[in-house]
């Protein structure tokens, strides 16, 4: 594993109501590395990201460079540098993209820091710019995307939780996206913890993978081992080896 | 009242620990549910030889309460529809049996089942504009037909007498059965109610109740599906506001008395909250709330003659933090753990 | 075990049996008692020779709350008379009140709860029309006395069938007829606008206007009514200015009668004569709207206003003051309710110590054949009589009209059974 | 004409009133989803404190200003200590919460001040504008007048700072609200905070027409209940537009629709209300909710 771990999660279970969906999971990212959790569905990989994000219930430990996180609510890990781009991308439908944008820093102060940093997500995604006063409920699938992304990036995480980025796009505005998130990472040094269905295209921007199954991390390696693994490449990778 | 306490408390009180658990798993749910109906039965039919009459007047009122709400449980805890002017269909049935009983000296049992349906096809014609609303804005429309049924009423003088009300004689008591005018008005509500609940009962169990079931739990996908959303929900509407009809019919052979500011607003605020402080969609909720509806209020002036409304707010508002799906709830979760404390035993 | 419906009925069957057998439930009138001697087969439940209980019933819940200040009037008159006077007859009062919300249905289980379970030895006070209806013919079956009921509804006294029940304050047909008298003689011709409350009370005083004014040069040129549940008269005010009519009947309750006289006052462009019924013709009504602006405005009365400061020397009324203070000491002696309350308690008084046998019968036909008898709290002249053919104890009203701070009484008292002849149905 | 008129002026008068109650539902609705009951029985007591502020000698202005802090304290407490234990509860039982609310807050009103009316002082002077026949009472226009202003300050608020952009986020997507770090409680505690502030506004403004006393804002709040449908229960704009029409709507009908009189003119904003509905489910100003399958 990764000699400086940034996040840390040990023994984590975590679940809704009376069901407990993950099983002692354990795992580490490092400092500035991008993360992928692959698996089938159903395996809690959103719920793995939500436990993070404090969205649910947890039992266990998870720490973020040192500090814990585990059982806070979610406002409070958002206020720590954690961004959580959801499923179904969180948007304020019937807020304006600009709106949206500036929510993302909400926990910030500063207004030049802000607005320097409207230009920089511009920067990314040029075509947010030209839609800022358009209402964010009008945007397409991939604009949306993009906006959650962009407001996530606003509030200048540490911690990048991207969930099912892929879902509902063509596959050119994905592998775009998938671009973009890259670049960030360089750029920005910013961690990230991608789920993603389509595995080849994590595989291809993550340093390491893990693999949840029912609840529990079944295999864990650095993005070229686990692409050559001949179990994940015949369950998620449509091909053998 | 002996005989009953002994049923229910046997298992738990018996010497023999091993036979009382075995004996406590043989009773499954369906059974206890039959022993449970068969008790309250036995008490319901005990209580008037036991109560003075004004005790029997109150447990013919929780009655009377109890058939609305099961109505209004139909609506709301079945296919998810808030009402707030079932006090409304109350009023109509009432009205139907006073105005039945005044002007055309009709016999009171004939007055039952044309009250409920009139109150049923009046459901069904303000059903009809309710199958485009849902939850806030039919709760609202509802609301306003509570509202405007009072001046209503009073406009139409020579049919309901206006303000002054009509003022009936009850039903009296048949000779052979040598029984006092309360405890036979007592019976005739009882059996009123058992009938309410076997109707209810399987009402649910047919196809209209799975069709109510699917459009509460989602209303889109109940119509991919193939429910015929507007009909079923228009039936589920007609259907609650025949109960309450029927309650409103029994409420006039009980009171006597019908005027149009005895079904003011709070009548309706009143019997929803009920229904929410019994429990929704259960099978006592209604019983429950009718309970809820007829003592709290004086039990709170009990507690402070000044100002028993500050009592009885608290009230609802402290039982809806300990229950918060009803007292139905509640009493399935004492159950539940009773249970569990004695199977651990 | 498995239950069947049929096993279910049967147990049931079996349970019934054993308890119907065992088990009678006791008799209605436990704890019934009648008396002895003269008075012999008589009722005498709630009476001792050294106590009586009684039972009221209002709102003391619900919008109709204000008129909960009542029996607290009638407390502080009975918990007076029982320090000070070794009580009526020597006999300590209970007087135990239930609360109603205005619902007749409540009113109904409490009635019974006061009778059946209370034991109470009458009920002295229900209020209103729709509760005292739902309940007097449960009250004249177990032939309770039902006394002095607190509503002003015609049919107490003209109906035959409920010997039990009795009104006290003057029925609305007889302060319309005072109304339509006192402007038969000052504008012959008047034409009139009325506002009235649309339920048994507004009716009542309406249409007994109606029929009195009828085959006189006077003439209804507008009505209006409102629902208690509207927020505002001001609509209704507005269409009865535009009648240009020259009296303006005022047939509220208070928060409502407020709102019409403001409402007066504030239009320039019509001046009517405004009476104001007696219901809302308190101090505390006009008082919010400003005694500027009701000046000369016309209503009738029968029992003294606390407010009044005529009455400042008045003996009954210092009493009152004196005793409010001492026995009811967070209440405000002002409130006319309280003040209502104490004069009917003290009625209950007058006409307990005329019963011939300390029983529920000695009670009914004492309140049915009271003479002339004379209450301190009642207007001087202001007196109670029923007789076989006259169920209304207080018939008789005096007009007045509010002059600076004060309504000043004005006319001889009218006696409307005098004037009109008995009311009948 | 000028008759016609000025029932329209006075419609449009009684509507402001029932459109500032109107504002405040609309306000917990939207952050809540949560129809309060006891909203207009809040607006009451408000007035009530604002009362015991001016009976004890403070002048108008200054009462106002304290009870409007007071309001705004007592609904941010009420939410806290009422409405949170019951936050993941059903819809419906929260409702009846704010029922139960309602009964609670107007008995003890009455317990403490009594039933009795008050007068309470008007801050408007009493005359009236004249122009053509036609009068318009500075009261009415006073009415009109703070009830535009509260809206401008609502527009503000809400378009223009920080916090409103938080409370919009959380009206919108609560969830995602709290992704980006929005104290969504503080929010809530928020929008009821300022919805009793807008009902004391409400109930001060009715005061002085309607005198005080713990029945004031039942009426009011059927006509506000009404108003909000009508223009829809997530739209202040809405709101208000939809307190102007049924004052007007109600008012003129009560004048020149002879057989509805004026003991069924409570039933023409019922027929408004169904008729908008049927049309527009959403009401006139709301935005169509689609619920995906």
């Amino acid at each position: 594993m990764s000699t400086d771990s940034f996040l840390t999660i040990s023994d984590l279970s975590a679940g809704y109501g009376d069901a407990r969906v993950l099983h002692g999971v354990n795992l580490s990212v490092g400092r500035g590395e991008i993360c992928a959790i692959l698996g089938p569905n159903g395996a809690g990989k959103t719920t793995l990201l939500r436990a993070l994000s404090g969205a649910v219930w947890t039992r266990g430990s998870v720490r973020l460079d040192g500090a814990g996180l585990a059982r806070r609510s979610p406002d409070a890990i958002a206020r720590r540098g954690v961004a959580h781009v959801p499923e179904g991308r969180g948007t304020f439908m019937p807020l304006t993209v600009e709106e949206n944008l500036r929510l993302g820093a909400f926990t910030r102060r500063g207004r030049g820091e802000v607005e320097a940093d409207l230009d920089r997500i511009h920067g990314y995604f040029p075509v947010l710019k030209t839609r800022l006063r358009q209402v964010a409920g009008s945007l397409s699938g991939g604009e949306q995307q993009m906006l959650a992304i962009g407001r996530a990036l606003m509030s200048r995480p540490r911690l990048l939780l991207l969930d099912e980025p892929s879902l509902g796009l063509a596959p050119l505005v994905t592998r775009e996206l998938f671009r973009i998130v890259r670049t960030i990472n360089e750029q920005e040094r910013t961690t990230v913890v991608v789920v993603e269905q389509n595995a080849h295209l994590a595989l291809d921007i993550a340093q390491q993978a893990h693999v949840l199954e029912s609840g529990r991390i079944v295999l864990s390696g650095s993005a070229d081992e686990i692409r050559a693994d001949e179990q994940v490449a015949q369950s998620y990778l449509g091909y053998r080896v | 009242m002996r005989g009953p306490a002994e049923v229910t408390d046997g298992p738990a009180r018996t010497d023999a620990p091993a036979r009382g658990r075995a004996l406590a798993r043989s009773i499954t749910p369906v059974r206890r549910r039959w022993i449970a109906v068969a008790v309250l039965l036995a008490v319901a039919c005990s209580l008037p030889f036991q109560l003075v009459p004004f005790r029997v007047f109150q447990f013919t009122m929780v009655m009377v309460y109890a058939v609305a709400l099961l109505g209004l449980n139909l609506l709301v805890g079945h296919a998810g529809q808030i009402s707030l002017g079932h006090g409304a269909f109350f009023a109509v049935g009432a009205y139907a049996a006073a105005i039945m009983l005044d002007r055309w000296d009709l016999p009171y049992p004939l007055t039952l089942p044309i009250a409920a349906a009139v109150a049923f096809v009046l459901g069904l014609a303000l059903g009809l504009p309710a199958v485009r609303l849902r939850g806030l804005y039919l709760a609202l429309v509802t609301l306003a037909i509570a509202i405007f049924l009072v001046p209503l009423l009073k406009r139409f003088e020579s049919v309901t007498g206006g303000s002054m009300g009509l003022t009936l004689a009850k039903p009296a008591p048949p000779a052979w059965t040598g029984l006092a005018e309360d405890q036979w008005l007592y019976f005739l509500t009882l059996a009123v109610t058992v009938l309410a609940f076997l109707l209810a009962h399987g009402l649910l169990r047919s196809r209209v109740g799975r069709a109510l079931h699917a459009v509460r739990d989602n209303e889109a996908a109940a119509e991919v599906m193939g429910v015929r959303l507007p009909f079923y929900k228009t039936l589920a509407f007609a259907w609650s506001a025949m109960f309450a009809g029927a309650a409103g019919c029994v409420y006039t052979w009980v009171i006597g008395f019908v005027s149009p500011d005895s079904f003011v607003v709070t009548l309706s605020i009143t019997l929803l909250a009920g229904i929410v402080v019994g429990g929704l969609g259960s099978f006592s909720g209604p019983l429950l709330g009718g309970l809820f509806v007829m003592f709290v209020p004086s039990i709170s002036q009990d507690i402070n003659d000044a100002a028993p409304g500050v009592i009885f707010g608290l009230l609802i508002i402290v039982v809806m933090y300990v229950a918060p799906t009803g007292l139905a709830g509640l009493a399935g979760r004492v159950a539940r753990s009773t249970e569990n404390i004695l199977r651990k035993e | 075990m498995r239950l069947s419906p049929i096993g279910c009925a049967a147990v049931t069957t079996t349970l019934l049996l054993a308890t119907a057998a065992c088990g009678g439930r006791e008799e209605a009138g436990t704890g019934a008692t009648t008396a002895a001697g003269q008075c012999s087969g008589q009722q005498t439940t709630g009476i001792t020779d050294t106590s009586i209980k009684l039972g009221g019933i209002y709102p003391l819940s619900g919008p109709a709350s204000a008129y909960g200040d009542i029996p607290k009037g009638i407390k502080a008159y009975f918990d007076y008379v029982n320090a000070e006077k070794g009580g009526i007859g020597g006999r300590k009062v209970e007087f135990v009140v239930r609360d109603d919300g205005y619902q007749p249905p409540k009113a109904v289980e409490e009635a019974r709860r006061l009778v059946e379970q209370e034991q109470v030895f009458a009920l002295f006070q229900t209020l209103g029309t729709p509760s005292t209806t739902a309940t007097w013919d449960y009250a004249n079956q177990r032939k309770v006395p039902q006394i002095f009921v607190a509503t002003g509804a015609s049919k107490w006294g003209t109906d035959t069938a409920h010997p039990w029940t009795i009104g006290w304050q003057p029925n609305y047909v007889s302060e319309a007829r005072v109304y339509a008298q006192y402007l038969k003689q000052e504008r012959p011709d008047a034409k009139v606008a009325v506002l009235y409350q649309n339920d048994d009370f507004g009716k009542d005083l309406f249409e007994g206007f109606k029929r009195a004014i009828d085959g006189s040069g006077i003439t209804v040129a507008a009505e209006q009514s409102y629902e208690v549940s509207d927020p505002s008269v001001d609509p209704q005010m507005r269409n009865l200015a535009e009648s240009g009519a020259d009296v303006f009947l005022n047939v509220t309750t208070p928060k409502f009668g407020s709102q019409a006289l403001a409402a007066d006052a504030r239009n320039r462009t019509w001046n009517p004569l405004h009476i104001v019924n007696n219901v809302s013709s308190s101090i505390t009504v006009l008082k919010p709207v400003g005694f500027e602006n009701v000046q000369g405005v016309v209503s009738a009365a029968y029992y003294k206003d606390p407010n009044d400061p005529q009455w400042k020397n008045d003996p009954e009324m210092m009493l009152y003051f004196e005793k409010m203070r001492q026995y009811a000491p967070g209440a405000n002696p002002a409130v006319p309710y309280f003040a209502f309350g104490w004069a009917v308690a003290a009625s209950f008084h007058k006409a307990m110590e005329a019963v011939k046998c300390p029983t529920r019968e000695g009670l009914r036909d004492a309140v049915r054949s009271l003479d002339n008898v004379q209450v301190g709290m009642l207007l001087p002249g202001v007196t109670m009589t029923t007789g076989a053919d006259d169920g209304f104890p207080i018939e008789s009203m005096q007009l007045m009209r509010f002059k600076g701070e004060r309504w000043e009484l004005f006319g001889e008292v009218i006696d409307t059974r005098k004037e009109f002849g008995p009311l009948t149905n | 004409m000028a008759g016609f008129l000025q029932q329209l002026v006075e419609g449009l008068g009684a509507g402001a009133v029932y459109a500032s109650l109107a504002l405040a539902l609309v306000l917990i609705y939207q952050f809540t989803g949560i129809v309060n009951f006891a909203q207009g029985e809040m607006a009451m007591f408000s007035t009530y404190i604002a009362w015991q502020f001016t009976v004890a000698g403070l002048p108008f202005w200054l009462a106002l200003v304290l009870t409007l802090a007071v309001s705004f304290a007592g609904g941010m407490l009420i939410e806290r200590i009422v409405i949170r234990p019951v936050e993941g509860a059903p819809e419906l039982t929260v409702v009846i919460v704010t029922v139960g609310l309602f009964i609670f807050v107007n008995a003890a009103a009455g317990w403490i001040w009594t039933f009795l009316i008050k007068d309470f002082p008007n801050p408007f002077p009493g005359g009236a504008v004249e122009a053509g026949g036609l009068s318009v009472g500075y009261s009415t226009l006073g009415v009109l007048a703070v009830v535009a202003v509260v809206m401008g300050l609502l527009y503000l608020l809400f378009q223009h700072t920080k916090v409103g952009l938080g409370m919009r986020a959380v009206a919108a997507n609560p969830d995602s609200a709290r992704l980006v770090g929005i104290r969504v409680g503080w929010m809530l505690a928020l929008g009821w905070g300022l919805a009793a502030t807008v009902g004391a506004v409400s109930g001060i403004l009715v005061a002085p027409l309607l005198f005080l006393e713990p029945n004031m804002m039942g009426g009011v709040l059927i006509y506000a209940f009404a108003a909000a449908t009508l223009g829809g229960f997530d739209s202040p704009a809405g709101a208000v537009a939809g307190g102007l029409t049924v004052g007007v709507a109600e008012t003129l009908a009560g004048a020149y629709v002879g057989f509805i009189g004026s003991d069924l003119k409570v039933g023409v904003p019922l027929a408004i209300i169904l008729f908008v509905l049927l049309l527009r489910p959403q009401g006139l100003f709301g935005r169509a909710v689609v619920e995906r399958v």
